[in-house]
Protein backbone atom coordinates (compact mmCIF):
# COMPACT_ATOMS: atom_id res chain seq x y z
CA UNK A 1 0.00 0.00 0.00
CA UNK A 2 1.49 3.44 -1.16
CA UNK A 3 0.76 6.66 1.60
CA UNK A 4 2.02 9.91 2.56
CA UNK A 5 2.17 11.81 5.37
CA UNK A 6 2.01 15.72 6.24
CA UNK A 7 4.72 17.41 7.65
CA UNK A 8 3.73 20.99 8.96
CA UNK A 9 6.49 22.86 8.81
CA UNK A 10 8.01 25.86 11.17
CA UNK A 11 10.27 28.43 11.79
CA UNK A 12 13.78 27.95 9.86
CA UNK A 13 12.37 24.84 8.14
CA UNK A 14 9.26 26.61 6.56
CA UNK A 15 12.11 29.03 5.62
CA UNK A 16 14.54 26.42 4.19
CA UNK A 17 12.28 24.60 2.57
CA UNK A 18 10.00 27.20 1.30
CA UNK A 19 6.97 25.53 2.14
CA UNK A 20 4.50 25.20 5.49
CA UNK A 21 4.05 21.55 4.69
CA UNK A 22 5.54 18.87 2.95
CA UNK A 23 4.03 15.55 1.87
CA UNK A 24 6.24 12.58 2.49
CA UNK A 25 5.71 8.62 1.06
CA UNK A 26 4.81 6.16 4.28
CA UNK A 27 6.12 2.68 3.64
CA UNK A 28 3.74 0.39 6.07
CA UNK A 29 5.28 0.62 9.54
CA UNK A 30 7.27 3.79 9.36
CA UNK A 31 8.93 5.15 12.17
CA UNK A 32 9.42 8.56 12.95
CA UNK A 33 13.78 8.07 12.29
CA UNK A 34 12.41 6.83 9.09
CA UNK A 35 10.47 9.92 8.24
CA UNK A 36 13.55 12.12 9.78
CA UNK A 37 15.71 10.24 7.13
CA UNK A 38 13.53 10.60 4.21
CA UNK A 39 13.52 14.69 5.31
CA UNK A 40 16.83 14.94 5.08
CA UNK A 41 17.29 13.57 2.03
CA UNK A 42 14.22 15.02 0.28
CA UNK A 43 15.87 18.88 1.78
CA UNK A 44 19.73 18.29 2.68
CA UNK A 45 19.72 22.17 3.80
CA UNK A 46 17.93 20.75 7.12
CA UNK A 47 21.51 19.46 7.93
CA UNK A 48 22.13 23.04 9.16
CA UNK A 49 19.83 23.21 11.53
CA UNK A 50 21.00 22.25 15.12
CA UNK A 51 18.46 19.60 16.40
CA UNK A 52 15.11 18.10 14.80
CA UNK A 53 12.49 16.87 16.78
CA UNK A 54 8.67 15.61 15.40
CA UNK A 55 6.09 15.57 17.01
CA UNK A 56 2.86 13.38 16.73
CA UNK A 57 -0.58 14.51 17.26
CA UNK A 58 0.91 17.27 19.06
CA UNK A 59 3.34 15.44 21.11
CA UNK A 60 6.96 15.03 21.03
CA UNK A 61 7.71 11.80 19.49
CA UNK A 62 10.09 8.82 20.29
CA UNK A 63 12.06 7.95 16.91
CA UNK A 64 10.23 4.57 17.27
CA UNK A 65 7.10 5.92 16.96
CA UNK A 66 5.43 4.14 14.24
CA UNK A 67 3.43 6.42 12.15
CA UNK A 68 -0.13 6.06 9.61
CA UNK A 69 -1.36 8.58 7.23
CA UNK A 70 -3.83 10.09 9.50
CA UNK A 71 -1.39 11.46 11.90
CA UNK A 72 -0.55 14.82 12.39
CA UNK A 73 2.76 15.56 12.12
CA UNK A 74 5.38 18.09 11.99
CA UNK A 75 9.19 19.04 12.58
CA UNK A 76 10.20 20.63 15.72
CA UNK A 77 13.19 22.63 15.34
CA UNK A 78 15.02 24.51 18.39
CA UNK A 79 12.21 26.40 20.10
CA UNK A 80 13.37 29.76 20.98
CA UNK A 81 9.24 31.31 22.58
CA UNK A 82 9.55 33.54 25.59
CA UNK B 1 -5.06 30.19 32.17
CA UNK B 2 -3.23 29.87 29.29
CA UNK B 3 -3.03 31.93 26.02
CA UNK B 4 -2.06 32.38 22.68
CA UNK B 5 -2.42 35.78 21.25
CA UNK B 6 -1.67 37.83 18.06
CA UNK B 7 -2.73 41.08 20.25
CA UNK B 8 -0.84 43.24 22.81
CA UNK B 9 -0.58 41.98 26.08
CA UNK B 10 -3.07 43.34 28.69
CA UNK B 11 -1.22 43.66 31.98
CA UNK B 12 -3.79 45.15 34.34
CA UNK B 13 -6.17 42.43 32.92
CA UNK B 14 -3.97 39.60 33.58
CA UNK B 15 -3.52 41.11 37.09
CA UNK B 16 -6.78 41.34 37.94
CA UNK B 17 -7.27 37.92 37.12
CA UNK B 18 -4.04 36.54 39.11
CA UNK B 19 -6.63 38.02 42.44
CA UNK B 20 -7.29 36.03 45.21
CA UNK B 21 -8.10 36.76 48.79
CA UNK B 22 -5.60 34.01 50.19
CA UNK B 23 -2.79 35.57 47.71
CA UNK B 24 -0.17 37.29 49.92
CA UNK B 25 2.23 37.41 46.70
CA UNK B 26 2.19 37.73 43.12
CA UNK B 27 5.15 37.71 40.99
CA UNK B 28 5.00 38.39 37.60
CA UNK B 29 7.35 38.42 35.13
CA UNK B 30 7.47 40.09 31.71
CA UNK B 31 9.35 38.79 28.55
CA UNK B 32 10.10 42.12 26.57
CA UNK B 33 11.88 42.93 23.23
CA UNK B 34 14.61 44.44 23.44
CA UNK B 35 16.92 46.58 20.88
CA UNK B 36 19.82 44.59 20.65
CA UNK B 37 20.89 41.14 20.69
CA UNK B 38 24.82 40.30 20.99
CA UNK B 39 25.93 43.58 19.99
CA UNK B 40 23.43 43.30 17.16
CA UNK B 41 20.70 46.40 16.26
CA UNK B 42 16.64 44.63 16.67
CA UNK B 43 14.29 46.09 14.48
CA UNK B 44 11.59 43.71 15.31
CA UNK B 45 10.89 40.10 16.56
CA UNK B 46 8.65 37.68 14.39
CA UNK B 47 7.00 34.95 16.79
CA UNK B 48 5.99 31.79 14.75
CA UNK B 49 3.66 29.43 16.86
CA UNK B 50 2.55 25.23 16.51
CA UNK B 51 -0.54 26.48 17.76
CA UNK B 52 -2.16 23.52 19.10
CA UNK B 53 0.77 21.73 20.35
CA UNK B 54 2.31 25.48 21.76
CA UNK B 55 -0.60 25.49 24.58
CA UNK B 56 -0.84 21.77 25.23
CA UNK B 57 2.98 22.19 26.09
CA UNK B 58 2.43 25.45 27.90
CA UNK B 59 -0.64 23.40 29.85
CA UNK B 60 2.16 20.48 30.91
CA UNK B 61 4.06 23.29 32.58
CA UNK B 62 1.53 24.96 33.97
CA UNK B 63 0.09 21.65 35.57
CA UNK B 64 3.87 20.53 36.94
CA UNK B 65 3.93 23.70 38.63
CA UNK B 66 0.72 23.18 40.22
CA UNK B 67 1.78 19.87 41.67
CA UNK B 68 5.13 21.16 42.71
CA UNK B 69 3.95 24.71 44.54
CA UNK B 70 0.76 26.13 46.68
CA UNK B 71 -0.43 27.99 43.50
CA UNK B 72 -3.58 29.95 43.89
CA UNK B 73 -4.01 31.35 40.54
CA UNK B 74 -1.60 31.73 37.52
CA UNK B 75 -1.40 33.31 33.85
CA UNK B 76 0.69 32.22 31.10
CA UNK B 77 0.42 34.97 27.90
CA UNK B 78 2.67 34.38 24.86
CA UNK B 79 2.31 36.73 22.20
CA UNK B 80 2.48 35.66 18.68
CA UNK B 81 3.47 37.91 15.30
CA UNK B 82 5.54 41.06 14.94
CA UNK B 83 6.55 42.48 17.89
CA UNK B 84 8.35 45.70 18.12
CA UNK B 85 10.84 47.23 20.75
CA UNK B 86 9.49 47.23 24.21
CA UNK B 87 6.24 45.53 23.60
CA UNK B 88 5.57 42.34 25.91
CA UNK B 89 6.25 39.43 24.11
CA UNK B 90 5.56 36.91 27.41
CA UNK B 91 3.98 37.18 30.60
CA UNK B 92 4.04 34.84 33.53
CA UNK B 93 1.68 35.50 36.79
CA UNK B 94 1.71 33.47 39.69
CA UNK B 95 0.23 34.22 42.70
CA UNK B 96 0.65 32.34 45.95
CA UNK B 97 0.23 32.36 50.38
CA UNK B 98 3.72 33.08 50.49
CA UNK B 99 6.55 34.53 48.18
CA UNK B 100 9.04 31.63 47.73
CA UNK B 101 6.65 29.82 45.63
CA UNK B 102 5.44 32.42 43.73
CA UNK B 103 9.09 33.55 42.69
CA UNK B 104 10.16 29.84 42.12
CA UNK B 105 7.33 28.88 40.17
CA UNK B 106 7.27 31.76 37.86
CA UNK B 107 10.90 31.07 37.20
CA UNK B 108 10.29 27.77 36.39
CA UNK B 109 7.28 28.54 33.90
CA UNK B 110 9.49 30.70 32.22
CA UNK B 111 12.10 28.92 31.92
CA UNK B 112 10.93 25.52 31.00
CA UNK B 113 8.55 27.65 28.67
CA UNK B 114 11.65 27.94 26.48
CA UNK B 115 12.68 24.78 26.47
CA UNK B 116 9.95 22.96 25.29
CA UNK B 117 7.01 24.82 24.07
CA UNK B 118 6.90 24.64 20.28
CA UNK B 119 7.19 28.70 19.31
CA UNK B 120 9.70 29.77 17.27
CA UNK B 121 11.50 33.81 17.42
CA UNK B 122 12.88 35.21 14.31
CA UNK B 123 15.37 38.21 15.58
CA UNK B 124 15.12 40.87 12.57
CA UNK B 125 18.18 43.14 12.68
CA UNK B 126 18.57 45.96 11.05
CA UNK B 127 21.40 43.76 9.05
CA UNK B 128 20.36 40.99 8.50
CA UNK B 129 17.53 38.17 10.41
CA UNK B 130 18.06 34.85 12.19
CA UNK B 131 15.67 32.36 13.76
CA UNK B 132 16.82 32.02 17.17
CA UNK B 133 18.58 28.37 18.56
CA UNK B 134 17.90 26.93 14.82
CA UNK B 135 21.92 26.70 14.01
CA UNK B 136 24.78 24.92 15.47
CA UNK C 1 13.23 54.98 42.33
CA UNK C 2 11.96 54.80 45.96
CA UNK C 3 8.66 55.39 47.26
CA UNK C 4 7.09 55.20 50.80
CA UNK C 5 3.10 56.14 50.56
CA UNK C 6 -0.40 56.28 52.23
CA UNK C 7 -1.94 55.94 48.67
CA UNK C 8 -3.17 52.69 47.13
CA UNK C 9 -0.19 51.49 44.32
CA UNK C 10 -0.20 52.34 40.71
CA UNK C 11 0.97 49.29 39.41
CA UNK C 12 0.46 50.91 35.60
CA UNK C 13 2.77 53.87 36.55
CA UNK C 14 5.25 51.59 38.01
CA UNK C 15 5.71 49.27 35.06
CA UNK C 16 5.69 52.65 32.60
CA UNK C 17 8.53 53.70 35.05
CA UNK C 18 10.24 50.37 34.46
CA UNK C 19 10.48 50.61 30.32
CA UNK C 20 13.57 50.65 28.84
CA UNK C 21 14.68 49.85 25.51
CA UNK C 22 17.41 48.04 26.48
CA UNK C 23 15.03 46.03 29.29
CA UNK C 24 14.56 42.20 27.65
CA UNK C 25 13.19 40.95 31.43
CA UNK C 26 11.12 43.05 34.16
CA UNK C 27 9.68 40.88 37.36
CA UNK C 28 7.71 42.82 39.13
CA UNK C 29 6.51 41.24 42.51
CA UNK C 30 3.80 42.56 44.89
CA UNK C 31 2.76 41.74 48.25
CA UNK C 32 -0.14 41.71 48.89
CA UNK C 33 -2.67 41.25 52.00
CA UNK C 34 -4.44 37.85 52.17
CA UNK C 35 -7.55 37.40 54.35
CA UNK C 36 -5.69 34.82 56.96
CA UNK C 37 -2.55 34.07 58.85
CA UNK C 38 -1.75 31.01 61.13
CA UNK C 39 -5.22 30.03 60.43
CA UNK C 40 -6.28 33.68 61.86
CA UNK C 41 -9.27 35.60 60.43
CA UNK C 42 -7.45 38.65 59.16
CA UNK C 43 -10.03 41.96 58.76
CA UNK C 44 -7.07 44.37 58.00
CA UNK C 45 -3.13 45.61 58.58
CA UNK C 46 -1.80 48.62 60.06
CA UNK C 47 1.56 49.19 58.72
CA UNK C 48 3.32 52.23 60.49
CA UNK C 49 6.56 53.71 58.90
CA UNK C 50 9.94 55.49 60.36
CA UNK C 51 9.68 57.35 57.06
CA UNK C 52 13.03 59.07 56.77
CA UNK C 53 14.89 55.83 58.30
CA UNK C 54 12.61 53.66 56.00
CA UNK C 55 13.34 55.91 52.76
CA UNK C 56 17.16 55.49 53.90
CA UNK C 57 17.06 51.91 53.84
CA UNK C 58 15.85 51.20 51.06
CA UNK C 59 17.58 53.10 48.96
CA UNK C 60 20.43 51.14 51.02
CA UNK C 61 19.08 47.91 49.56
CA UNK C 62 18.40 49.08 46.03
CA UNK C 63 22.02 50.59 45.89
CA UNK C 64 23.05 46.82 46.55
CA UNK C 65 21.19 45.33 44.22
CA UNK C 66 22.65 48.00 41.52
CA UNK C 67 26.04 46.68 42.68
CA UNK C 68 25.24 43.16 42.25
CA UNK C 69 23.29 43.11 39.37
CA UNK C 70 22.78 44.64 35.62
CA UNK C 71 20.02 46.42 36.32
CA UNK C 72 18.48 48.89 33.99
CA UNK C 73 15.61 50.50 35.94
CA UNK C 74 14.06 49.10 39.15
CA UNK C 75 10.81 50.50 41.53
CA UNK C 76 10.40 50.25 44.95
CA UNK C 77 7.08 51.63 46.72
CA UNK C 78 5.80 50.75 49.98
CA UNK C 79 2.43 51.70 51.38
CA UNK C 80 1.90 53.23 54.98
CA UNK C 81 -1.51 52.97 56.90
CA UNK C 82 -4.47 50.54 56.74
CA UNK C 83 -4.71 47.99 54.24
CA UNK C 84 -7.28 45.89 53.37
CA UNK C 85 -7.57 42.23 51.97
CA UNK C 86 -5.98 42.26 48.34
CA UNK C 87 -4.56 45.79 48.49
CA UNK C 88 -0.70 46.11 47.58
CA UNK C 89 1.35 46.79 50.70
CA UNK C 90 4.51 46.60 48.80
CA UNK C 91 5.76 46.37 44.76
CA UNK C 92 9.36 45.67 43.74
CA UNK C 93 9.71 46.06 39.70
CA UNK C 94 12.88 45.18 38.43
CA UNK C 95 14.36 46.03 34.56
CA UNK C 96 17.22 44.08 33.12
CA UNK C 97 18.68 43.04 29.94
CA UNK C 98 18.45 39.22 30.69
CA UNK C 99 15.57 37.64 33.09
CA UNK C 100 17.93 35.46 35.56
CA UNK C 101 19.01 39.07 37.29
CA UNK C 102 15.70 40.18 37.21
CA UNK C 103 14.29 37.49 39.29
CA UNK C 104 17.59 37.75 41.62
CA UNK C 105 17.34 41.30 42.36
CA UNK C 106 13.70 41.44 42.96
CA UNK C 107 13.54 38.61 45.02
CA UNK C 108 16.71 40.05 47.10
CA UNK C 109 14.98 43.18 47.31
CA UNK C 110 12.24 42.11 48.79
CA UNK C 111 13.82 39.56 51.54
CA UNK C 112 16.37 42.48 52.49
CA UNK C 113 13.28 44.72 52.82
CA UNK C 114 11.63 42.51 55.27
CA UNK C 115 14.80 42.06 57.85
CA UNK C 116 15.98 45.85 58.13
CA UNK C 117 13.54 48.88 56.73
CA UNK C 118 11.88 50.37 60.25
CA UNK C 119 8.61 49.63 58.57
CA UNK C 120 5.90 47.99 61.01
CA UNK C 121 2.59 45.62 60.58
CA UNK C 122 -0.10 45.34 62.80
CA UNK C 123 -2.40 42.58 61.80
CA UNK C 124 -5.93 42.94 63.05
CA UNK C 125 -7.66 39.95 63.96
CA UNK C 126 -11.67 39.14 63.52
CA UNK C 127 -10.27 38.13 67.05
CA UNK C 128 -7.66 40.34 68.14
CA UNK C 129 -4.73 41.91 66.83
CA UNK C 130 -0.81 41.61 67.00
CA UNK C 131 2.61 43.45 65.93
CA UNK C 132 4.09 40.69 63.45
CA UNK C 133 7.55 39.59 64.74
CA UNK C 134 7.08 41.76 68.00
CA UNK C 135 7.12 39.11 70.78
CA UNK C 136 9.36 35.46 71.15
CA UNK D 1 25.92 68.97 82.94
CA UNK D 2 22.14 67.50 82.81
CA UNK D 3 20.37 66.69 79.37
CA UNK D 4 18.44 64.41 78.09
CA UNK D 5 17.13 62.82 74.52
CA UNK D 6 14.12 62.75 72.67
CA UNK D 7 13.49 58.62 71.55
CA UNK D 8 11.12 57.90 69.01
CA UNK D 9 8.42 54.95 69.88
CA UNK D 10 7.15 53.09 66.66
CA UNK D 11 5.00 49.74 66.58
CA UNK D 12 4.65 47.59 69.56
CA UNK D 13 6.83 49.94 71.60
CA UNK D 14 4.79 53.06 71.15
CA UNK D 15 1.92 50.93 72.02
CA UNK D 16 3.47 49.43 74.92
CA UNK D 17 4.43 52.78 76.37
CA UNK D 18 1.34 54.52 75.10
CA UNK D 19 3.75 57.41 73.49
CA UNK D 20 5.42 58.41 70.24
CA UNK D 21 8.36 59.54 71.89
CA UNK D 22 10.30 59.39 75.43
CA UNK D 23 12.54 62.09 76.94
CA UNK D 24 14.93 59.68 78.59
CA UNK D 25 18.08 61.94 80.79
CA UNK D 26 21.05 61.62 79.27
CA UNK D 27 24.43 61.21 81.50
CA UNK D 28 27.74 62.97 79.96
CA UNK D 29 29.35 60.28 77.15
CA UNK D 30 25.98 58.10 77.34
CA UNK D 31 25.89 55.43 74.95
CA UNK D 32 23.22 53.54 73.44
CA UNK D 33 23.76 50.68 75.44
CA UNK D 34 23.17 53.08 78.45
CA UNK D 35 20.23 54.37 76.90
CA UNK D 36 18.75 50.82 76.57
CA UNK D 37 19.46 50.06 80.41
CA UNK D 38 17.64 53.74 81.06
CA UNK D 39 14.52 52.66 78.85
CA UNK D 40 14.05 48.79 80.38
CA UNK D 41 14.13 50.60 83.90
CA UNK D 42 11.36 52.90 83.12
CA UNK D 43 9.37 50.60 80.80
CA UNK D 44 9.58 47.40 82.01
CA UNK D 45 6.93 46.15 79.61
CA UNK D 46 9.45 46.31 76.85
CA UNK D 47 11.28 43.42 78.45
CA UNK D 48 8.75 41.70 76.31
CA UNK D 49 9.87 42.60 72.89
CA UNK D 50 11.68 39.96 71.16
CA UNK D 51 14.34 42.24 70.14
CA UNK D 52 15.14 46.47 70.55
CA UNK D 53 17.48 47.86 68.02
CA UNK D 54 18.45 51.89 68.34
CA UNK D 55 18.84 54.09 65.40
CA UNK D 56 21.06 57.33 65.81
CA UNK D 57 20.09 59.81 63.00
CA UNK D 58 18.17 57.62 61.00
CA UNK D 59 21.26 55.04 60.74
CA UNK D 60 21.52 51.29 62.95
CA UNK D 61 23.67 51.72 65.75
CA UNK D 62 25.69 49.78 67.83
CA UNK D 63 25.69 49.76 71.90
CA UNK D 64 28.75 51.46 72.08
CA UNK D 65 27.80 54.58 69.92
CA UNK D 66 27.98 57.91 71.99
CA UNK D 67 25.00 60.13 72.00
CA UNK D 68 24.61 63.94 72.01
CA UNK D 69 21.30 66.02 73.18
CA UNK D 70 20.74 66.71 69.51
CA UNK D 71 20.45 63.24 68.13
CA UNK D 72 17.61 61.77 66.76
CA UNK D 73 17.07 58.74 68.43
CA UNK D 74 14.43 55.84 67.83
CA UNK D 75 13.64 52.47 69.21
CA UNK D 76 13.34 49.98 66.19
CA UNK D 77 11.20 46.73 67.49
CA UNK D 78 11.36 43.80 65.03
CA UNK D 79 10.85 45.20 61.79
CA UNK D 80 7.62 43.34 59.78
CA UNK D 81 7.43 45.22 56.26
CA UNK D 82 6.89 43.82 53.03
Amino acid sequence: MNSSVSVLLFGITRDLTGQSSVSVPLLEEARVGDLLTQLHQQYPQLAGIRSLLVAVNGEYAETDQILTPSDEVALIPPVSGG
Amino acid sequence: MITLTSDPIDITAALQQLQSSQAGAIDIFLGVVRDNTQQRSVDRLEYEAYDRMAISEMQKIADEANKRWAILNYTIIHRKGVLRIGETAVLIGVATAHRADAFEACRFIIDTIKQTVPIWKKEVFTDGEQWVNAHP
